[in-house]
């Protein structure tokens, strides 16, 4: 017969408010097996767990039910109590009378009822619980950064800085990510490349930081702490050391592709350069642009022969490079949602219908229009330019219903900034509210009302459509419930932000969730924000939700922070409520192996094996097994049986 | 006493019976049951005999011990459950069947009385119905000293003349059974005896099956006992339950505690059926197994039938209603295994 | 048509080949009408063998014996073990398979098909031939059966009318997996495979439970329909109320923690329970040999809960059980887009 | 009579979605009836379709199983096989003439306190017409 000690929380009035707190210690004191069982004001406090720790000792306890506030809140903190009172801290069990009880009840005869029936389960619970101890890992000291924009690149930096080594994999042949395609940065206008270059040269010298560009991520395996990754490098046809960045290349190429970095406003050669800093400074050829590559039928090779150092080798085959790291963090970005999904607002059919970065490259100083602000159809200056924000966001009807965040402000900065080079020009943003929380955000829209004269209008675009080389914005002013029509000769679409394309793919080889409406899922909204629910694996950026540089930025550092405290460590330790199998009842019929999420079972001798350190405790497979032979220890069928009689009073 | 009662007579003896809960033969969808539905009037025609045997009447499956209950202030406290004793009559009970019943008393009668068994047995009257026909086609009642108009273990046995019933209280409880409605009967005439005696005669001529010189069995099954050849014989088997549970004679038994709640704790105590054909029935605690294979388990069977009843009461324990062989699902057939046993290696 | 006179050469050849440890057939039991399994070792014993419209037994599941003999013996036999399989029983050993209970090489199959016919349901030749005892049942010219009667009168019966209902809801007449096949590859158009369940579902809840409530406290727990199925071949059943698939590895812990799911009682309460979890245990493992209903002596129609669970799977999830092994076992996969109308 | 009926329902809760978002009803003190007692388990893919028959059998008026919204589920894909497993539970239970209402499934996310409360209120409601569960109840 166990020794089981019951202790039962006021929690001041929240739970002794709505619950009988004497009642249901007194109800649980007959409870077969429970030789101890009291109320106090506030368990959590010092005094309350010295009442624990006391009559753990003094009665000799071997099982302790704490009836409180929900486990998510006081479980460690109670078993840590055990623990030094002396029992396995796994033989402390929490049973939730607050938050799933005394909270949400007010008939208190009936709510005392329902907390004795919770308490009584959990009793049964914890005294079919073994003693555990944590599982053990060594550590690979390395980290894996996926995605190279800021985010990615602050939390290379901060992690090598740190003192551990990190492998950066960028999709594209340079690191820097949309940021290196702004102008400049609300709200302090500063140049955009400006702040962001001298980091990415910083990643490209550290002596910590392996760079691996023009590379994706194929293959991942293992777990926190013990990560293997196959990394497959795609083959540049440059050799970046012999490379000079002479350009003669591109001058030879034949091919012209829309370029990529100035959102197809430009053209680029099938060998080129993303833009001129860079970083790996070198040259790629677009192999399925280039004719020289596939099709021997047009060997080309033009490049080849003016480039004077013999940088260009046709035959580079791509390589799979495999790493052990110790942690990963994820910082893939976004891309905008694709504009053709707005017809309404006639994208792809009136080339003067421009996405946010496009607008941006047009702003930029080493944009296609070297910084002035010209249609793309006749290269004439727009003196009436419409911004619509929440295109495509918050939109549950038709498009994506949260709000991406930052283009309030970035519409705010793109009408100002338009001012500034169009003194005598006119800009509209249309919008449904104004989102500027943030450090100088506010100011910084009011400044573009007040100093650059920047009409909003509250409501949304209906329609665009040509008129004799105008485009003619219908629109509703909410406010004055007005019907608006504006003859504009540039619209500027702020569209949603999306999760970069194929970071689904990405997260199915990390074995991380996806949130619903496509970005990376942290482990909790508040509290885990930086972490993915498979432990060892963080988030950075945009990929986990809109952000802008700042925010990106710090939770780059936090996730650095986060991959940091486990390269630290020497050892890693893991909960120990994973599954076992029975192995008499087992037949190998492999079930468990095809549901386990992590991999984590195998066959051994027609038995199935697992392995510990892999396993989460999900117990999907314990619920697949026709026969119970594979179970979540202190969670196992036993204890549910027992758990569901108990509440039931049978 | 011998009388005879006219069928169409028949309704109103069982009204007669008022005091008691009365069985009589019903079909069902899977064959013939007895049932104390209170619409039955008669024993139809083309009964034959019931798939479950009346023995659960007796000794039903469940039997409920006793309840326990435990509270923190005074201990334990247990609280015996008699069955509630209900006077019962079984109509339709097959010559065979009765003689199972003898067997079973036996069983739980002698040093030790198991009260919950006599308790029921005592309160039930067994009404015969001598068979003019066999009951099924692997009955073999007479090769187990039995016959289709045994006495053995009936209060009353029935014989159908056609139209009228010859009716021969065997017991006190039989007789008293007549009285209660003695007006319904008459003395039976020669005549009646003379047809009585001939369908005896005749049924046991078209009974088609049997088992000669099972006397001889207990020697030989002795002599096999470590044989292969339980291996040969067992390789169909399925180890189900069929073959014991719906044996007349089989009684054997698991005893489980039940507990209905846990705080505080209370439950009961309850005998069910159970099998030596079932691997579980001699499993240890320690994991080792007596009889860990088909073959020790269809031995056993065969071993308490024709080899341990007999030494401990001079019977068999087997009362030949072939309704072993005829439900088992792969074809076993203890005739022919037995009659394979007495002449393995003679 | 299936040959027995091929049938019994194919099985003289393997058997003196020496190639398989032994073989599982059937043979008339006693002299009468009905059949049994059949196990032979020698080529001389393979003239008892016999293919009949009464063969409905499934062989496979005696493949659970010979997997227990082997764990019990120190260096035992490993030779394949030669089957009799009709279309069902082989699907029964893909299923088999895909839970690696057994290997394809442990078994070789010779398979027979149906054709057209299939097996008989006991219970309707009886009521066809009221008064009547049949000697001899078996395949008569296309599509009939001959019945050979006591009174040696010789009866054809359209199969139809005699046939289990298991084979006239068989879409799968032929044997998906065997080392020689039997007669032709016929195929057979099912109009209505669910035909037997369609009253049920039509029923009313109420009308569904006193039906079932019916069955279910007749049920004796004799546990011959978990014994006769090829899928229940745990050592030890959830249903078990002691632990009894103990080794020397196995801790007091795990004996004094086996649950009593349920009691041994025969109350409807229990024998629900059991035929509940053995029902959801065979979803997606059931080719419906209907085994277990033939054999239950008080006639619980078993078959109809795992003809519905069958139906289920198939319509939910596009599962089909026993054609292919090597695809993941029905609740050991999903497809995103699964039904869920009937989730809050 | 029906309407006071208090039905014992058993829950059984996923431990990051459901019983979290349980947890927020609580935080955000909202109301609902006290008829459910809720077992938290680490997955609705951990449910085996055991514990539902168990619950019943033990007298369970009804039982709810919630976890996380498909492609939200802790453990990546628990859920999806749960929805499966449990979908056949559901037709089968159903199938032997159980009343549907007395088992059912539900999607809680972690931020979905409000959700919770009204399943929690519909079943109450479903349930009280149909009286105790005693179908596949122990009677003893």
């Amino acid at each position: 017969m166990k020794r089981t000690g019951v202790f039962v929380c006021h929690c001041g009035i929240n739970i002794a408010g709505t619950v009988d707190v004497k009642k249901v210690a007194a109800e649980l004191a007959k409870h077969p097996g429970v030789v101890h069982a009291e109320d106090y004001v506030y368990m959590c406090s010092d005094p309350g767990q010295n009442l624990i720790s006391k009559a753990i000792k003094e009665k000799k306890l071997d099982t302790v039910v704490v009836a409180c506030c929900s486990p998510t809140l006081h479980e460690t903190t109670f078993r840590n109590v055990a623990k030094i009172a002396g029992l396995n801290p796994y033989r402390c069990e929490i049973a939730n009378i607050r938050e799933q009880c005394s909270w949400v009840h007010r008939d208190r005869s009936k709510a005392t009822q329902k907390a004795i029936s919770i308490t009584r389960s959990v009793v049964e619970k914890v005294r079919r619980n073994e003693s555990l101890e944590d599982v053990s890992v060594p550590v690979t000291k390395r980290a894996l950064v996926i995605g190279g924009g800021i985010a990615g690149i602050q939390a290379s930096l901060d992690i090598a800085n740190a003192g551990f080594e990190v492998i950066l994999v960028e999709r594209s042949p340079s690191i820097g990510g949309h940021m290196s395609q702004l102008s400049e940065t609300f709200p302090t206008l500063d140049c955009s490349q400006c702040i962001l270059t001298p980091k990415m040269v910083e990643v490209a010298k550290h002596p910590r930081i392996k760079l691996m560009t023009y590379s994706e991520v194929q293959e991942v395996s293992g777990f926190v702490g013990n990560f293997k990754v196959k990394i497959l490098k795609k083959p540049t046809y440059v050799d970046p050391d012999k490379c000079t960045l002479c350009d003669e290349c591109t001058k030879v190429c034949p091919i012209v592709v829309p370029n990529e970095f100035d959102m197809g406003l430009t053209g680029r050669r099938a060998i080129y350069i993303p833009f001129p800093q860079a970083i790996p400074a070198t040259y790629t050829i677009d192999e399925k642009a280039c004719p020289g590559m596939f099709d021997t039928a047009i060997a080309c090779g033009k490049c080849a022969d003016v480039c004077k150092p013999g940088a260009i080798n046709f035959d580079m085959k791509p390589e799979v490079v495999e790493v052990d790291v110790g942690a990963i963090v994820v910082a893939t970005g976004y891309d905008l949602y694709d504009k053709s999904m707005m017809a309404e607002y006639g994208y792809g059919k009136y080339p003067d219908v421009l996405d946010g970065l496009q607008f941006e490259r047009l702003l930029s100083a080493s944009g296609p229009t070297r910084g002035r602000i010209l249609r793309p159809s006749d290269k004439k200056e727009p003196k009436e330019v419409v911004f619509i924000q929440c295109a495509g966001s918050r939109d549950p009807e038709l498009h994506w219903p949260y709000c991406s965040k930052i283009c309030c402000m970035y519409t705010a900065k793109h009408a100002m900034l338009y001012k500034h080079h169009v003194h005598d020009g006119q800009a509209y943003i249309f919008y449904i509210d104004i989102r500027s929380g943030g450090k100088n955000y506010e100011e910084f829209v009011h400044r573009a009302v007040e100093e650059d004269g920047v009409l909003y209008l509250r409501g949304k675009v209906s329609r665009v459509f040509e008129d004799n080389g105008k485009l003619i914005v219908w629109g509703v002013d909410t406010l004055t419930g007005k019907q608006i029509e504006i003859a504009a000769d540039m619209v500027v679409l702020a569209m949603a932000i999306r999760p970069s394309k194929g970071t689904e793919e990405l997260a199915k080889k990390l074995k991380i969730a996806l949130d619903k409406d496509g970005f990376l899922a942290e482990a909790h909204p508040k509290l885990r924000p930086v972490e993915s629910m498979t432990s060892g694996i963080f988030l950075a950026g945009a990929a986990q939700a809109p952000k802008d540089i700042p925010e990106a930025v710090g939770q780059a550092s936090g996730a650095a922070a986060k991959a940091v405290a486990i390269l630290s460590q020497e050892r890693l330790f893991h909960s120990p409520t994973v599954a076992r199998v029975l192995r008499n009842l087992c037949t190998g019929c492999a079930m468990c192996v095809n549901v386990c999420p992590y991999e984590a079972i195998s066959l051994k001798e027609g038995k199935a094996v697992v392995n510990e350190i892999l396993c989460e405790g999900c117990g999907t497979c314990s619920a697949s097994c026709l026969r119970n032979a594979i179970q979540v220890k202190n969670l196992t069928p036993y204890h549910i049986q027992e758990m569901i009689r108990a509440c039931l009073g049978g | 006493m011998e009388k005879i009662i006219q069928k169409s007579a028949f309704p109103q003896w069982l009204k007669s019976l008022q005091a008691f809960k009365i069985f009589l033969p019903k079909r069902a969808s899977y064959g013939w049951e007895l049932s104390s539905n209170h619409e039955l009037q008669e024993i139809p025609e083309d009964y034959t005999y019931p798939v479950v045997p009346p023995k659960k009447l007796i000794f039903p499956q469940e039997e409920i011990f006793f309840e326990f209950e435990q509270n923190p202030e005074d201990g334990i406290k247990l609280k015996e459950i008699l069955p509630e004793a209900e006077q019962q009559v079984i109509f339709g009970v097959r010559p065979c069947d009765g003689r199972a019943v003898k067997a079973m008393d036996l069983v739980f009668g002698g040093t030790y009385e198991d009260p919950y068994y006599w308790r029921r047995r005592r309160q039930t009257v067994l009404v015969g119905l001598a068979c003019s026909q066999p009951p099924s086609e692997n009955c073999f009642c007479l090769s187990v000293e039995g016959s289709p108009s045994s006495e053995e273990g009936l209060d009353i046995l029935l014989t159908d003349l056609g139209d009228r019933y010859f009716v021969k209280a065997i017991t006190e409880q039989g007789k008293s059974l007549l009285s209660a409605a003695s007006s319904l009967f008459s003395e039976p005439g020669t005549r009646d005896r003379e047809a009585r005696e001939k369908i005896h005669l005749e049924a046991e001529k078209k009974i088609k099956r049997h088992l000669p010189s099972a006397r001889e069995l207990p020697e030989r099954i002795k002599a096999i006992f470590d044989s292969d050849f339980w291996d040969e014989e067992s390789l169909n088997c399925l180890r189900c339950g069929i073959c014991t549970y719906l044996c007349p004679t089989c009684h054997c038994f698991d005893i489980n505690d039940e507990t209905k709640s846990l705080a505080p704790l209370k439950g009961r105590r309850v005998r069910t059926w159970d099998t030596c054909q079932f691997p579980d029935f001699t499993m240890h605690s320690s994991g080792h197994n007596p009889r860990p294979d088909r073959a020790s388990r269809l031995r056993q069977r065969l071993s308490h039938k024709f080899l341990y009843f007999i030494l401990l009461f001079d019977r068999f324990q087997c009362v030949g209603c072939g309704r072993c062989v005829t439900l088992c699902p792969v074809g076993i057939d203890i005739i022919e295994v037995l009659t394979r046993a007495r002449n393995h290696g003679a | 048509m299936v040959s027995l006179e091929q049938l019994k050469e194919e099985v003289k050849k393997i058997l003196s080949s020496g190639n398989i440890k032994y073989f599982i057939g059937y043979e008339s039991l006693g002299s009468g009408w009905q059949v049994r399994p059949a196990f032979m070792r020698k080529p001389e014993e393979v003239d008892r063998l016999v293919w009949t419209p009464a063969c409905f037994h499934n062989l496979v599941r005696f493949l659970h014996d010979e997997k227990r003999r082997r764990a019990r013996e120190k260096n035992p036999d490993t030779r394949p073990v030669g089957l009799l399989v009709k279309g069902c029983d082989s699907r029964a050993i893909n299923v088999l398979v895909q839970e690696k209970y057994i290997e394809r090489k442990d078994v070789y199959l010779i398979g027979v098909s149906c054709e057209l016919m299939g097996v008989i349901d006991e219970v309707k030749l009886k009521r066809h031939l009221p008064g009547l005892k049949p000697q001899k049942v078996l395949f008569g010219q296309k599509e009939t059966i001959k019945v050979i009667t006591d009174n040696d009168k010789e009866i054809e019966i359209e199969a139809s009318e005699i046939l289990a209902d298991r084979c006239l809801e068989c879409p799968a007449n032929f044997p998906v997996v065997a080392d020689i096949i039997l007669g032709e590859k016929i195929k057979k158009n099912v109009t209505s495979p669910y035909q037997s369940i369609s009253p049920y579902e039509r029923m009313s809840v109420e009308e569904r439970w006193s039906f079932w409530q019916g069955q279910f406290s007749r049920c004796l727990r004799c546990y011959a329909c978990r014994s006769v199925c090829p899928m229940c071949y745990c050592d030890e059943c959830v249903a078990d109320s002691i632990a009894y698939a103990v080794t020397a590895d196995t801790t007091a812990d795990e004996k004094a923690q086996k649950i009593k799911w349920v009691e041994r009682n025969p109350e409807p309460s229990e024998n629900i329970f059991y035929h509940l979890v053995r029902a959801i245990h065979l979803a997606g493992r059931c080719v419906d040999c209907g085994e277990c209903e033939r054999v239950c002596p008080v006639e619980i129609p078993l078959r109809l809960l795992n003809k519905k669970l069958e139906k289920e799977a198939r319509e939910l999830f596009g599962y089909e059980v026993g054609f292919d092994a090597s695809q993941p076992p029905l609740i050991a996969c999903f497809r995103d887009n699964d039904p869920q109308d009937f989730i809050r | 009579m029906a309407e006071e009926f208090e039905p014992r329902i058993v829950a059984f809760l996923c431990k990051w979605c459901s019983s979290a978002g349980a947890d927020l009803a609580g935080v955000s003190r909202m109301e609902y009836p006290p008829n459910i007692i809720p077992i938290q388990v680490m997955c609705s893919g951990s449910v085996s379709p055991l514990y539902i028959f168990s619950a019943l059998s033990h007298g369970a008026d009804g039982v709810l199983v919630s976890g996380c919204h498909p492609g939200d589920c802790h453990y990546i894909k628990g859920n999806y096989y749960a929805r499966r497993r449990l979908a056949l539970v559901k037709k089968l239970l159903e199938y032997i003439g159980l009343e549907p209402q007395r088992f059912q499934m539900s999607w809680v996310s972690a931020t979905e306190g409000i959700k919770f409360t009204q399943i929690v209120k519909d079943l109450v409601r479903e349930l009280q017409p149909l009286g105790p569960q005693n179908k596949l109840r122990r009677k003893f």
